[in-house]
């Protein structure tokens, strides 16, 4: 667990939490991305993050991907990998060899790894468009690869920025169930930002949500159905509650200017 | 087409210029006598040929492999780059004149020096596109790479190489252009044969349609290396040579 | 068996042997000196070197990265006034090569040249046998318009930005623009007033004089050995040339080692090939100091006929 | 730092390889007598400076106008382009003694020669990377362009000229370097003043440690314009060079 | 009128229609992106484009725009300015002066180009961001950047790619309130592409449905209420049952796959 300490330092963080901000500050120039947020995430818990545009959701997935440093405060987390809000995917790479990198950086052989992007491709409804080079791929298309990229990277922690934001309703309900799938069968700690709230219930153990900028954390809420147990729907009463409960924090943390 | 219609023109009238006696035929000779002289020495061209394009296919070889290891050296170390980038560029202004005599004194009279003066002239355009091209590389794919854990030899061979490659190759195309006349300067430094030796004996004896012929001869050498090589970047780097206007 | 002849056995002895420019008619001796076979039965393997500018040969053979190499006079003495440990041992070729050529009949005579405009290659010494001209012809040298050309000689005169021009050789520039009926007048400078000199010698390093003697005698005595071959057949001078080089328009090659010949061999035939007239090296370094081109007087040391047919021992 | 130390160490190995007597010092001078002779011929140095100064600043001036206008009319037409590029990649196989006689039968001996010269040699690399940084710009923009109804010159100014500009600065630090030997090239072939005089001077005249001082300044002048432009670069185009790592 | 026509050629179309498409195929190698697709849209209308990632949503709005051709049927349209998917913000301008990027390509002079930039960025909530490097904004800021820079645009027809695809639920609003009222006071003919049905029923007079790859025409269903009546809720009853039959027809199209 690597920990990256910004001016004020701190004693060393427990270990039981995967993903643990504390007091973290972070600004660019004038402008206060996140101020004295604290969040923790224990393993294989999935922890959703809403908040307004620019509000700092993935200055904070950054931090904890060790690519920025806080300006105060302390980060520490596993390993995380993140999957960046603009999809990213390299254009000298077809859809396969996209998905199938981090397999590649890992030091798989070619074949193998494209065995393993391939699967995960069609599971992600992309059969078909394996050999398409990226400028060939829908916006949609394009960010689902960059999910099956994320996840073959294998690593402890998940840092999903708007993974599905792309996707229409059905495409969208389809990969959540699939996410949600892949969580049930092999448990990963997950950060998750959405600007959808029900994504966020129907996703995550909790659902924080941050303040319009400099993000703070107004609330967080626990979804409080069993750990583990992944195969909700939006009906779930749990679900709706905690949905209602968000968009109402949101609400009011956007203040009057909403 | 019309590239036919403007070579024939640019003939047309530099024979016109020629013929009129606007300028000695020892100064310009005619595009005719140009082309007689192109026939006539046919032999003797093609042997000096031979000569300078080996020197020019072996020199560009040095200078593409010592030139994008430089600038991959110089990329990754930023220190590396502070101190040796203007050396680099200081060489660029050695005259061959000056360093002629130690070219000989260190390598002979062989094939050597002139693949060493191939060399020195080439890689420079090769370092700077390349080191550009690197340097240039998207902050956010960089990101990405690190997100991944990639080394930083995987992030090189995974993103930044292939995201200059195109800057490369820019480079790469200056040098196959020039490296033909490298080598005549190289040739000048001393040699019994090539086109640059070709070229220097054609002064004194005032074969001044050979001269020519010879710049023809160089020309269609610059001309076809450099076709070549923008056939190679079609297709090593097919992403950033895609359609531009799927409507017509 | 004649006095010059000195066959040795076992190996050949290896010479680097560095021209003082691409090869032409002034170096038919050497050249036939090669394909006769003269320098295998002295006993030498010469290995031809074409240098990478007139400067380079005495640079390399002072510097021991040469055995011997192909100046001229002027630079020999410049080299030595400037330390270099080099010394001629022989002439190849007796006399001044360098020469004023005109076209169009503007320059007829050295006197012509008052108020003319004259192309140079911009070589210090040029300058100074320009003034020497004008000076012998009593006319103000400032009155000549010197304009450096580079090595645009002919084409200078050519396109008539120059009235004349002093650096080409009136046996290849001279004896071609005859032959292209260009009807050049071409006067030779030591019959304008410059001292004279011989163009072109054979120059080895000073200290290898003593240790390398043999070799440099079996050398000098095979060149000489060629230097008569093609006095007897320019022809011969002719073929070995273009077959070294294939560049070499073979008719003007012809006429231009006729055009030599007579300065190729001492114009009094009492001396032997390659003969170098010291009272004429003193005039000519006493000139260069007199014009400043050399900071002091030339020893007698320049030059030495020790290893000349038929001299030494 | 390093930098300083690297150069240290090379000048201290060239003193020692010169000193121990491995090559002799009318070919390659010790370091010291080169900085005695940059002393002892400050005056002739710099008035020589300025003299080739000049002729590199026009030339490439020339030369930036030339290739950029090229550049861009190659790049709007594709018949121009097949026609005219290989054209010029001809120019760049001819060597300047076989038309230096044309030049000056054309240009006399004054400065518009060697500003021709300096601008042939240094337009062609502009050409090049100008040309390849205007055909990658992304495909996606050029819609962008059209849908906001822009004319084609329009397109040019708002999204290929930016997005080409690091690649034709590439290739205008390229030519920057090699500007100052175009100059020397163009005073051998005829020129009273100037650097390239000044060795066409020093060498045969065996003033070996002035010649490297002279070609010393060479480096410095190729170096100096290579800082500038590097330095225009990050100015001109910010968005090329940001920032890599946020965090340290 | 621009007429661009693919292989069967077809008499002129009526005028009342601002964009119609008749028939249109699409292709791309064997990929078949649209197939026979015939879409109206009359003068100052808004009609929502909905479909699962990949039918060809994007493709039909750059036939429209003019920046693809069909290979069947013709597309007709007035001149239409597309807001991309991707928001293509070029790195060289700041905020203000991509946003203001159609008005000096229009011939405007800077300083009144950006005022008017200036004010549009601040209703969109970007105030305190004009100046700022376009890689300095968050995900949603761009977007709403490149939403201000096709309005600006000033054309009869706007094509609006997944406008608000990356803001989160509050901004959204706010931004569709802010459309909306845009629409009310000066009308245009809008082709909105959204994945999210709601926004679709919300600020459309009609929304076709697309069904999966090969695009078709599923259904187009008219929201039913007056032109011109932009100020809905998501709780209008027309609204919500648009809605419902949208996201139905949506589910059929994509058949037991969903
Ligand atoms: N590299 C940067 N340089 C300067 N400012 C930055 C940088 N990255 C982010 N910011 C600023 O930090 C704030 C938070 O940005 P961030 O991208 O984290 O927001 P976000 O919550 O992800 O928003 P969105 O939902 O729109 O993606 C914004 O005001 C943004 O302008
Ligand atoms: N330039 C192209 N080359 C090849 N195929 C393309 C190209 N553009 C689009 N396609 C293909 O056409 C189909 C439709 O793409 P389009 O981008 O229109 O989908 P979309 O409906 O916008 O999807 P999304 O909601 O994911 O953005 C896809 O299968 C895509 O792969
Ligand atoms: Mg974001
Ligand atoms: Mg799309």
């Amino acid at each position: 667990m690597a920990t990256r300490v910004g001016a004020p330092a701190q004693e060393p963080v427990e270990t039981e939490s995967e993903v643990r901000l504390e007091g973290v500050t972070r600004r660019f120039g004038d402008v206060v991305a996140l101020r004295d947020v604290s969040v923790s995430v224990a393993r294989d818990e999935v922890v959703a993050v809403v908040g307004p545009s620019g509000s700092g959701k993935s200055t904070l997935l950054e931090l904890v991907c060790g690519l920025q440093a806080p300006d105060a405060g302390r980060v520490a987390a596993s390993r995380a990998v993140l999957m960046p809000q603009r999809d990213l995917l390299l254009p000298w790479l077809d859809a396969l060899d996209n998905a199938a990198l981090p397999l590649r950086l890992a030091g798989g052989r070619r074949p193998a790894a494209r065995e393993r992007a391939h699967a995960l491709l069609g599971e992600l409804g992309l059969g078909g468009f394996e050999h398409a080079r990226t400028w060939e791929l829908s916006g949609g298309m394009r960010q689902r690869v960059a999910v099956a990229r994320t996840l073959l990277a294998g690593a402890p922690v998940l840092a999903l920025d708007e993974p599905f934001g792309a996707l229409d309703a059905i495409t969208r309900a389809d990969a959540q169930d699939w996410l949600a799938g892949v969580l049930a069968r092999e448990p990963r700690t997950v950060l998750l930002v959405t600007h959808d709230v029900e994504e966020a219930a129907l996703l995550a153990d909790r659902v924080v949500v941050l303040s319009p900028r400099p993000g703070r954390v107004v609330c967080d809420l626990p979804v409080g159905l069993p750990r583990g147990d992944r195969a909700r729907s939006p009906s779930d009463p749990a679900v709706v509650a905690v949905r209602a409960r968000a968009m109402e924090a949101l609400r009011g943390a956007m203040g009057p200017a909403a | 087409m019309l590239s036919a219609l403007l070579v024939l023109l640019l003939l047309g009238g530099w024979e016109a210029y020629a013929r009129l006696g606007s300028v000695d035929a020892f100064i310009l000779p005619a595009p005719t006598q140009v082309a007689q002289a192109l026939w006539d020495d046919r032999g003797l061209l093609w042997d000096n040929l031979l000569v300078t394009g080996q020197e020019v296919v072996l020199g560009l070889a040095l200078a593409l492999a010592a030139g994008i290891v430089l600038a991959v050296a110089l990329h990754l170390s930023g220190r590396l780059r502070r101190a040796v980038y203007p050396l680099l560029v200081g060489t660029q202004a050695i005259p061959i004149v000056t360093i002629a005599p130690l070219l000989a004194a260190w390598f002979g009279y062989g094939l050597l020096p002139k693949l060493v003066v191939v060399a020195l002239v080439c890689f420079f355009p090769i370092v700077v596109t390349t080191l550009d091209g690197l340097a240039s590389v998207d902050p956010e794919q960089h990101k990405l790479m690190r997100t991944l854990g990639a080394s930083r030899v995987q992030a090189f061979r995974w993103v930044e190489a292939p995201a200059a490659l195109p800057a490369a190759l820019s480079g790469a195309k200056i040098a196959v252009a020039v490296g033909g006349i490298a080598a005549v300067f190289a040739e000048y430094t001393g040699s019994e044969r090539g086109l640059g030796h070709l070229l220097l004996q054609s002064i004194p004896q005032l074969e001044t349609p050979r001269a020519w012929a010879t710049v023809v001869v160089l020309a269609a050498l610059a001309v076809f290396c450099f076709a070549l090589l923008a056939l190679a970047e079609r297709r090593l780097a097919p992403w950033a040579h895609r359609r531009k206007d799927p409507v017509t | 068996a004649k006095k010059d002849t000195l066959t040795t056995r076992g190996t050949p002895q290896r010479i680097d042997l560095v021209l003082d420019y691409l090869p032409n008619a002034d170096h038919a001796a050497i050249y036939a000196a090669q394909a006769t076979g003269a320098f295998r039965a002295a006993g030498l393997d010469v290995r031809i070197r074409v240098p990478s500018d007139p400067a380079a040969p005495l640079k390399l053979v002072a510097a021991g990265r040469a055995d011997l190499a192909i100046s001229y006079e002027p630079e020999l003495l410049l080299a030595r006034d400037k330390g270099l440990r080099v010394a001629s041992i022989g002439a190849l070729v007796q006399k001044p090569l360098t020469s004023i050529i005109s076209l169009g009949g503007k320059v007829r005579t050295a006197a012509d040249l008052e108020g003319k405009t004259v192309g140079t290659a911009g070589i210090p010494y040029q300058s100074a046998y320009l003034k020497t001209i004008a000076r012998a012809h009593g006319f103000d040298p400032a009155s000549i318009k010197e304009v450096n050309v580079g090595f645009n000689l002919v084409p200078a005169m050519l396109s008539k930005k120059v009235d004349a021009t002093l650096g080409a050789f009136w046996n290849v520039e001279g004896v071609q623009l005859r032959r292209q009926n260009k009807h050049p007048t071409i006067i030779h400078t030591e019959q304008a007033g410059v001292p004279t000199y011989e163009e072109l010698v054979i120059v080895a390093g000073q200290d290898e004089l003593r240790t390398r003697g043999d070799v440099m005698r079996r050398f000098v005595q095979a060149v000489a050995r060629g230097a008569k071959a093609v006095r007897k057949d320019p022809q011969v001078g002719v073929d070995a040339l273009v077959k070294a080089d294939k560049s070499l328009d073979p008719a003007l090659t012809l006429a231009s080692i006729k055009a030599t010949l007579p300065a190729f061999f001492p114009a009094d035939a009492a001396f032997p090939w390659g003969y170098q007239n010291a009272d004429e090296w003193k005039a000519y370094g006493q000139w260069m100091l007199d014009n400043g081109l050399v900071k002091r007087l030339p020893t007698p040391t320049s030059l030495t006929n020790e290893f000349l047919p038929g001299r030494g021992i």
